[in-house]
């Protein structure tokens, strides 16, 4: 039982960190029809600008500050490199933010150089007792953030005009265009939440032990989340990125024994293989829309 | 006054569509613009809103200006929010989002208003009120092109640049939405209106073009228009009051003669 | 006589394979260059086009299911992947570490390595028939994961993560092509074969397209309802689609590896899906040439990031400092992966198209 | 085939390719010939850039500081113009194989031993002598690659041994990451268990800092004494962190690659210092001996990692080997090879014992089996400091190393 | 004289689509030869019918027999290979392909040869092509698009891209004919030559067709019969002059000024 709670709690805690991330490619889809495959080189320099900053600013600062710092580092980009492609086929668009990851990537890595880098977190490693077991704090502070980080989305895309507009932008945005929608503030905007998100997640991520230049490879975790939750569903994302958490995170703690076959580190993969039959079932994830057709 | 002078527009550095076109909405006016498929109305229309871009399209002489000012430099968010909305050909709605989305977007620049727009669209189209909460993808054809007008006024422009609006649209509703460019225009928006439907279009314009692959061959008053042979021939196909044609006869003498010659 | 269209006397002229005589022209002049080189350039350079050529047939592949089919595949790593594992057992040493058979005639594993790649892909294409567009894409990037995992697991075959195994061996009629022998070296060799099997592959493909097949793909591409409409059928051609596309996958797989011999498991990452999609799109995707400009393109590119530094005078070339030489050369991998696109979203095949229809029209730009 | 016919060279020496009688670019003496080497590692993206970019610099060093005190029979060495980037691939890394090979004598660097296996036969064939970056058991058995110190698997037998004696342990548990690496010091660990009577249990996880959960559970539900870690540095501060927040109190023992200095500021810290202890191959940089004090002058301005200390070990025998070869006359690649074959002993300069580095006899006759216990130490330079002096225990002393352990 | 069995019936269908009716209670033959129309307000539900037909929809309930066959659960490329054939309301060609390629898709079933022969392009799949290539020339012919053979259909203007379509499937060799709004968006003089082939399938291919259209002169002109549709149901069916006098029809669909404004036959 213990076991289970703790798992769960781990679960949940590195779910908070995908959802995240989710939320980010997400927003980023929602708006461009493109998934950023840049996501995972704003969470690794979101990390890394906080070990940079946290002696000076604190903690809490320095998050606050990366956050912001990252999210004009995505609007540059999105100015500078994917403003060019404004109707060019998403999947030209996607290669190029594969180019724009490589390129953030290794110039951030230069500053993480040889070391392993301490974003310098209140928590450690201290645990809270729930449930009669003791909990790692920070799990909980990432759940709770992601919580919160994930109500004001819901109320900025259901309340404001721009989350419409971001929608009208995704689907065509020639008809954006001609309604009076800037087209390039949508992308400028989603980009910078985007950006943010991911320099949250980078941060989260590195409590614990540290940054060192693997760190992105957390981010790929993502993908297997916002397609369980449907692509287009901010609140299938939050879901997506937790029920990939557990499911790890179980996965680790119990396929060993119950089914050794499938080998050590099936939890790794176990998203992906739950993925594939979810989809058998549900072709547009959990809370995605069906595309709609007719002739 | 809406204004396009002495417009060349060239599509992927290589096409020259327009060639010199020099066209006028004054204010407070319906203007018709007819012209046989490919003649290049789409794209003078969207030389005035700003769309050009996104079609790789170029404005490379002449200019477009709204009183006076030259707007053809403008992004098209811009020329929106001054006033000038194109309603796209081939209604282009959203299907993905409901039809209200769909409206609610149309305002995006007159956030203000959009309760009361919204109204007065449910007013103009019942249908749409029925619909409202529906996927607009699935609306017939028809309804998606009252969708498609109704989301263009959303934002009380003042120049409505209006691409085919009847087309697919049953005679019933050929005459209401005629009716509504009418009322729209009283309500002071100035229409510049597209049509294939030449006989609709020349019965409520004061104005009226016509642009023959990139150029415009005939500029008259409407009714003007409406008495010339040639317009009768080729754009109303009314070929005599007397005769009454049935497609049968008529088309098959003008193949024969094409065979001869 | 510049530009003056060709008069055609028959249906078969019109639609017979270079249906026009600067097609032959070019085509048989690039035959020409292609055959020459191995006499010309040095071995390092003759390995890397050999390289470049296993890709094209793989990025063929991938533009078959991609690029005229429309069904966006990240999957094409775990294709290799299977190609390359059935290619190098095939023909392994029996005696070895790793599973191997011993069957080392290339043409037989060649083979072998495409069908098992392309029933692989059949088993794999009901879940493409119900998907579309990007949950298509990240489905078929969870294959790579998947595959990834048992890869890793499966020691036996793959020799394991960080160990590996060699590649495929290659031999025809008893000679073994990656030795060097007596008229021609290991290198020089292998470029000629590699090169035949991108020509053979190429033209297969090229038929393919053109026919009643590659038309159905593009149906189903373009409007997939209306195609069915008017007689495709859906399931049969995605899958189809995914079929082809896994066997040339499994095809070049195979043969990937040959020229330098060794490989292992994380070889085939996400990484190199997405560089087969960089080729498909940098040559222009549902074009054949294309996707064999964009493969030599891709695999080139490290070459010449590696060259640059030493032609541009300005850059330093020391190995290690804060910001090295080596951090460069990635760096230009990544900008000129994207001042490429931006430049020319319609890929080198773009390019081409235009060059030719400026001389088409020339000299009357408009 | 890569051309270069034997020649004659300076000073009535034999050559053949990467030898030239032109001076290095940078060359201390214009007068003296040059010998190229060359380098391919992990330079920018891959999982062991950590470790490459420090051995490749102190490489770099270590060959200047041989110019400096003359050369080798009146040639200089250059490891700068031929150093390439393998992104740990195998495909990359025989790619610039391909395109230095023809330029260089032997190659003072090859990391990885996928990448390596890649270019293996092509060494063989070329008899081109190569200096690996990396300690699996493998390279005892390959005559072209230049190993020094003792490998994952005899490392881990020691340490396990180590255990046992002044801990007392029952029981083990191999945590490790798949590949040779790991495998390799989880074969080790085995060996050891099994020879020792501990009960072995084995875990392989992947690097990431969230995909140890299910190492971390295997630890805290198996509750062994001793647990063999080989990882990254992060990946070992998790779990150590994570299983001591979770109650575990066994020991860990890791092999080098799996620490970084960096850890010691970790919110695993305190549990690193409470439970974790370090083997290592040979000594840790801030150790007084000819070598380390030569190695520290000529690296003047870098923070402490003893990666540089491994990078510039390394270059040992291979230093021995040209020098044998300038001695025979004879700095072909075949001559180079032969000098190899010669070598009984290698001058470390007291960075390892005599006796390593030697070369002739079996694989069983010259494998090294000495190995070094560190613990973390906030006041040393790399973050450890010396409890255990070089030392073979038990079980490596009999072990019959005759193929690869992880094979 | 023989009894001549309808080439379509379609009994009672129903169509719902959560909450909406599309179509309810829609029954009607087409005969032989017969030029057949539907009528009547956007959203009545004449497209659905046409997707109905060709197995897009699957309806809830009813029958469709086409050559006496059931249609009902059958796949659309099933239908298609039994000989219906249709073009569409937004038009529906593959815009990157030619106009041959789009004509030689219409052929699709006309070929049998499978990959492998594709492959290699030689034997069956040449003979099989170039025979295909005739009878679409053929159409090209009919339909006078020589012109525009080379060009991708995507750059077509748009009265060129519906003939394109209704040449696709003319392609088809079809048994049926559903043209939906086949001169919507067209001027007077494309009008009129849409309105000539229309007539010239009729006489020369003596094939049946169901005609979805909103240009009263053309339906009331070319039509034998009449259905015209509100809701989803159908409110009369009979010949042109009887449904154009129906004032239910008037006030559901025609409105007042029709009489006055578009003077027909
Ligand atoms: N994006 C584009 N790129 C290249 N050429 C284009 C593009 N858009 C339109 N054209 C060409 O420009 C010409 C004029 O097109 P336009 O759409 O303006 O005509 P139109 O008068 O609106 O015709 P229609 O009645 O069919 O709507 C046509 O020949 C068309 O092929
Ligand atoms: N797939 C669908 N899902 C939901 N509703 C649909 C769907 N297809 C059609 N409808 C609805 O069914 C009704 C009939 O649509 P249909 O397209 O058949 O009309 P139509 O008679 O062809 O109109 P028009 O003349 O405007 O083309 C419409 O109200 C439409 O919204
Ligand atoms: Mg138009
Ligand atoms: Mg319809």
């Amino acid at each position: 039982m213990d076991e289970f709670v703790q798992s769960l709690v781990r679960g949940l805690g590195t779910g908070s960190i995908y959802s995240l991330l989710a939320l980010g490619f997400v927003i980023i889809y929602k708006s461009t029809q493109v998934i950023s495959f840049a996501q995972p080189a704003f969470m690794l320099a979101g990390a890394v600008l906080v070990s940079y900053l946290a002696p000076a600013t604190g903690f809490f600062g320095a998050v606050a500050l990366a956050a912001v710092v990252i999210a004009f580092l995505a609007l540059g980009v999105e100015r500078t490199v994917l403003r060019p492609m404004v109707g060019k086929p998403v999947f030209v668009v996607a290669i190029i933010t594969i180019g724009v990851d490589v390129v953030v990537r290794v110039v951030t890595n230069a500053f993480i150089g040889l070391d392993v880098r301490q974003v310098g977190d209140p928590w450690g490693l201290n645990t809270v007792p729930l449930l009669g077991v003791d909990v790692q704090e920070r799990y909980l502070v990432m759940f709770a953030t992601t919580a919160v980080v994930t109500a004001a989305l819901f109320a900025f895309f259901r309340y404001s005009r721009v989350g419409l507009a971001m929608r009208a932008v995704s689907y065509d945005q020639e008809v954006a265009l001609a309604q009076g929608i800037s087209v390039g503030s949508v992308f400028a905007l989603s980009w910078a939440l985007a950006g943010g998100l991911a320099a949250l997640a980078g941060v989260f991520v590195a409590t614990g032990a540290g940054v060192d230049q693997q760190l992105w490879i957390v981010a790929l975790k993502a993908l297997p989340a916002i397609i369980l939750g449907g692509l287009e569903s901010l609140g299938g994302a939050v879901i997506g990125g937790l029920a990939v958490g557990v499911i790890e995170s179980l996965f680790g703690t119990y396929q060993g024994d119950v089914a050794p076959w499938l080998g050590p580190n099936f939890a790794l993969v176990a998203p992906y293989a739950l993925m594939l039959l979810v989809l058998l079932v549900r072709p547009y994830g959990l809370f995605g829309k069906r595309e709609v057709e007719r002739l | 006054m809406l204004e396009a002078s002495n417009l060349e527009v060239v599509y992927d550095d290589v096409m020259l569509v327009l060639r010199g076109v020099s066209l006028r909405v004054p204010a407070g006016k319906i203007v018709a613009l007819l012209g046989a498929n490919g003649a290049g109305k789409t794209t003078l229309m969207r030389a005035f809103s700003g769309l050009l871009d996104v079609h790789d399209g170029k404005v490379t002489k002449g200019s477009v200006t709204l009183d006076g000012e030259p707007i053809h430099r403008l992004p098209p968010a811009k020329i929106a929010a001054l006033g000038v909305k194109q309603a796209l050909e081939g209604r282009r709605i959203l299907g993905e989002l409901t039809v209200e989305e769909n409206l609610k977007v149309g305002g995006h620049v007159k956030a203000a208003r959009v309760r009361e727009n919204l109204e007065r669209m449910y007013e103009l189209f019942p249908r749409l009120h029925e619909r409202r909460r529906q996927s607009a993808g699935y609306l017939s054809g028809g309804e998606q092109q009252m969708l498609s007008i109704g989301r263009a006024l959303m934002s009380d422009p003042s120049y409505l640049l209006l691409d085919e609006p009847s087309l697919g649209l049953a005679p019933l509703l050929v005459q209401q939405i005629r009716d509504l460019i009418v009322k729209i225009n009283d309500q002071g928006t100035t229409v510049l209106l597209v049509e294939q439907n030449a006989s609709m279009a020349l019965s409520i314009a004061d104005h009226g073009y016509v642009l023959e692959t990139g150029k415009v061959v005939m500029d008259k008053p409407a009714s003007e228009l409406l008495a010339d042979e040639d317009v009768r021939e080729f754009y109303l196909g009314l070929r005599g009051e007397a005769t009454t044609q049935s497609f049968r006869t008529v088309k098959h003498y003008k193949r024969r003669k094409r065979w001869l010659s | 006589m510049r530009g003056r269209p060709e008069l055609y006397t028959s249906y078969a002229q019109d639609m017979a394979f270079l249906n026009t005589r600067p097609k032959r022209v070019s085509t048989g002049a690039l035959l020409v260059v292609a055959l020459l080189l191995p006499f010309m350039i040095t071995d390092d350079l003759l390995q890397l086009l050999a390289t470049g050529y296993v890709a094209a047939i793989g990025a063929i592949g991938l533009n078959i299911v991609t690029g005229y089919a429309g069904q966006v595949s990240l999957g094409h790593a775990f294709f290799l992947a299977i190609g390359a594992y059935t290619g190098a057992a095939l023909s392994g040493d029996p005696d070895g570490r790793v599973i191997g058979f011993g069957v080392t005639s290339l043409p037989v594993w060649v083979l072998a390595s495409g069908l098992v790649a392309a029933l692989a892909g059949v088993i794999v294409a009901p879940l493409a028939v119900r998907l579309r567009g990007l949950y298509l894409a990240i489905v078929t990037l969870g294959l790579v994961f998947l595959g990834d995992h048992v890869f890793r697991e499966w020691t036996e075959l793959t020799g394991g993560p960080g160990v590996g195994r060699p590649a495929a061996v290659p031999e025809l009629l008893g000679v073994r092509l990656d030795k060097d022998g007596a008229f021609l070296t290991g290198a020089q060799k292998l470029y000629l074969v590699m090169f035949v099997l991108l020509v053979i592959f190429g033209v297969l493909a090229r038929n393919l397209v053109r026919s009643r097949v590659g038309r159905a793909f593009a149906a189903v591409r373009d409007r997939d309802l209306a195609a069915s409409v008017i007689g495709v059928d859906l399931t049969k051609y995605k899958v189809l689609a995914f079929a082809i596309s896994s066997f040339y996958a499994g095809v070049a797989g195979a043969l990937l590896f040959v020229p330098n011999g060794f490989f292992d498991p994380g070889s085939f990452s996400l990484l190199l899906s997405v560089q087969y999609i960089a080729m498909v799109l940098i040559g222009g995707a549902g074009t054949i040439s294309g996707a064999i400009m964009g493969a030599l393109f891709i695999t080139l590119l490290p070459r010449i990031t590696r060259e640059l530094p030493a032609v541009l005078p300005f850059i330093s070339g020391d190995a290690t400092g804060t910001f090295t030489v080596f951090q460069l050369e990635a760096v230009l991998y990544g900008v000129l992966l994207i001042v490429f696109l931006i430049v020319e979203p319609r890929g080198l095949f773009g390019i081409w198209v235009r060059v030719r229809n400026y001389w088409r029209t020339w000299p009357f730009s408009y | 085939g890569d051309g270069a016919a034997p020649a004659e060279g300076k000073g009535g020496i034999k050559v053949d390719a990467g030898v030239t009688s032109d001076a290095c670019p940078s060359a201390v003496d214009k007068s003296k010939g040059c010998i190229y080497l060359g380098t391919i590692s992990d330079l920018t993206e891959g999982p062991f850039k950590t470790l490459a970019v420090p051995i490749t610099d102190a490489q770099k060093a270590f060959w200047k500081r041989v110019n400096d005190q003359g050369g080798i029979g009146g040639y200089e060495i250059d490891v700068t113009t031929y150093v390439k980037d393998n992104k740990y691939l195998p495909q990359i890394h025989n790619q610039v194989y391909q395109e230095i090979k023809g330029k260089i004598l032997a190659l003072t660097q090859t990391l990885g031993s996928p990448t390596t296996a890649a270019i293996l036969p092509d060494l063989e064939n070329t008899q081109m002598v190569s200096v690996p970056a990396s300690w699996t058991s493998l390279w005892g058995h390959e005559e072209v690659v230049l190993e020094s110190g003792t490998n994952y698997c005899i490392e881990s037998m020691n340490s396990v041994d180590y255990a046992a004696d002044k801990m007392g342990v029952k029981s083990v548990m191999a945590v490790h990451l798949a590949g040779d690496y790991g495998d390799d010091a989880a074969a080790g660990t085995k060996l050891a268990a099994e020879k020792r009577g501990l009960t072995f249990t084995n875990v392989t996880t992947q690097t990431g800092q969230d995909n140890q959960g299910g190492a971390i559970d295997a630890i805290v539900s198996g509750k062994p004494d001793l647990v063999i870690l080989t990882t990254g540095p992060t990946d070992a501060a998790v779990i150590i962190g994570q299983t001591a927040a979770r109650g575990f109190t066994g020991r860990f023992i890791g092999t080098s690659p799996t620490w970084n200095p960096g850890l010691l500021k970790s919110p695993a810290a305190p549990a690193i210092k409470a439970l974790y202890m370090q083997s290592a191959p040979w000594k840790a940089w801030n150790t007084e001996s000819v070598g380390h004090t030569a190695m520290r002058a000529a690296l003047p301005s870098v923070t402490p990692n003893d990666g540089y200390t491994a990078g510039w070990v390394w270059a040992y025998p291979l230093k021995a080997a040209l020098q044998k070869a300038a001695d025979n006359k004879d700095l072909t690649r075949a001559g180079l090879l032969n000098a190899v074959r010669q070598l009984d002993s290698v001058d470390y300069e007291g960075m390892l014992p005599s006796g390593a580095g030697k070369q002739t006899g079996s694989p069983n006759d010259h494998v090294f089996r000495q190995s070094l216990i560190y613990k973390p130490d906030d006041a040393a330079p790399t973050g450890v400091s010396l409890v255990e002096e070089f030392f073979t225990g038990p079980t490596a002393k009999d072990f019959k190393f005759d193929k690869p352990c992880y094979q | 004289m023989a009894v001549v069995n309808p080439v379509l019936e379609v009994d009672a269908i129903r169509l719902a689509f959560d909450g909406v009716v599309a179509v309810d209670g829609v029954s009607f033959t087409v005969e032989p030869g017969e030029l057949f129309a539907i009528i009547g307000p956007n959203g009545a539900g004449k497209t659905s019918i046409f997707n109905v037909l060709s197995g897009v929809y699957r309806p809830q309930q009813g029958s469709v027999r086409f050559h006496d066959q059931d249609l009902i659960g059958m796949r659309p490329h099933r239908i298609a290979a039994l000989g219906m054939a249709r073009t569409f309301q937004n038009i529906e060609l593959f815009s990157h392909l030619t106009v041959v390629d789009n004509l030689m898709l219409g052929r699709h079933n006309h070929m049998r040869y499978g990959a492998l022969s594709a492959f290699a392009w030689i034997g069956r799949a040449r003979r099989e092509e170039l025979a295909n290539r005739s009878a679409v020339e053929d159409v090209i012919d009919f339909l006078e698009l020589e012109q525009w053979r080379r060009f991708p259909v995507g750059l077509l203007p748009y009265g060129v891209q519906k003939r394109v379509e209704l040449g696709r499937a003319l392609a088809m060799e079809p048994r049926l004919l559903l043209l939906d709004e086949p001169v919507a968006g067209m001027n007077v003089e494309e009008t009129e030559d849409m309105a000539r082939f229309v007539l010239d399938i009729r006489e020369e291919l003596g094939v049946a067709m169901v005609m979805v259209e909103h240009d009263m002169g053309l339906v009331m002109d070319l039509a034998d019969r009449v259905m015209v549709m509100d809701f989803g149901k159908p409110i009369r069916t009979g010949t042109p002059r009887e449904v154009q006098e129906d004032p239910d029809v008037i006030r559901a669909y025609l409105g007042e000024q029709h009489r006055t404004a578009g003077g027909v036959a």
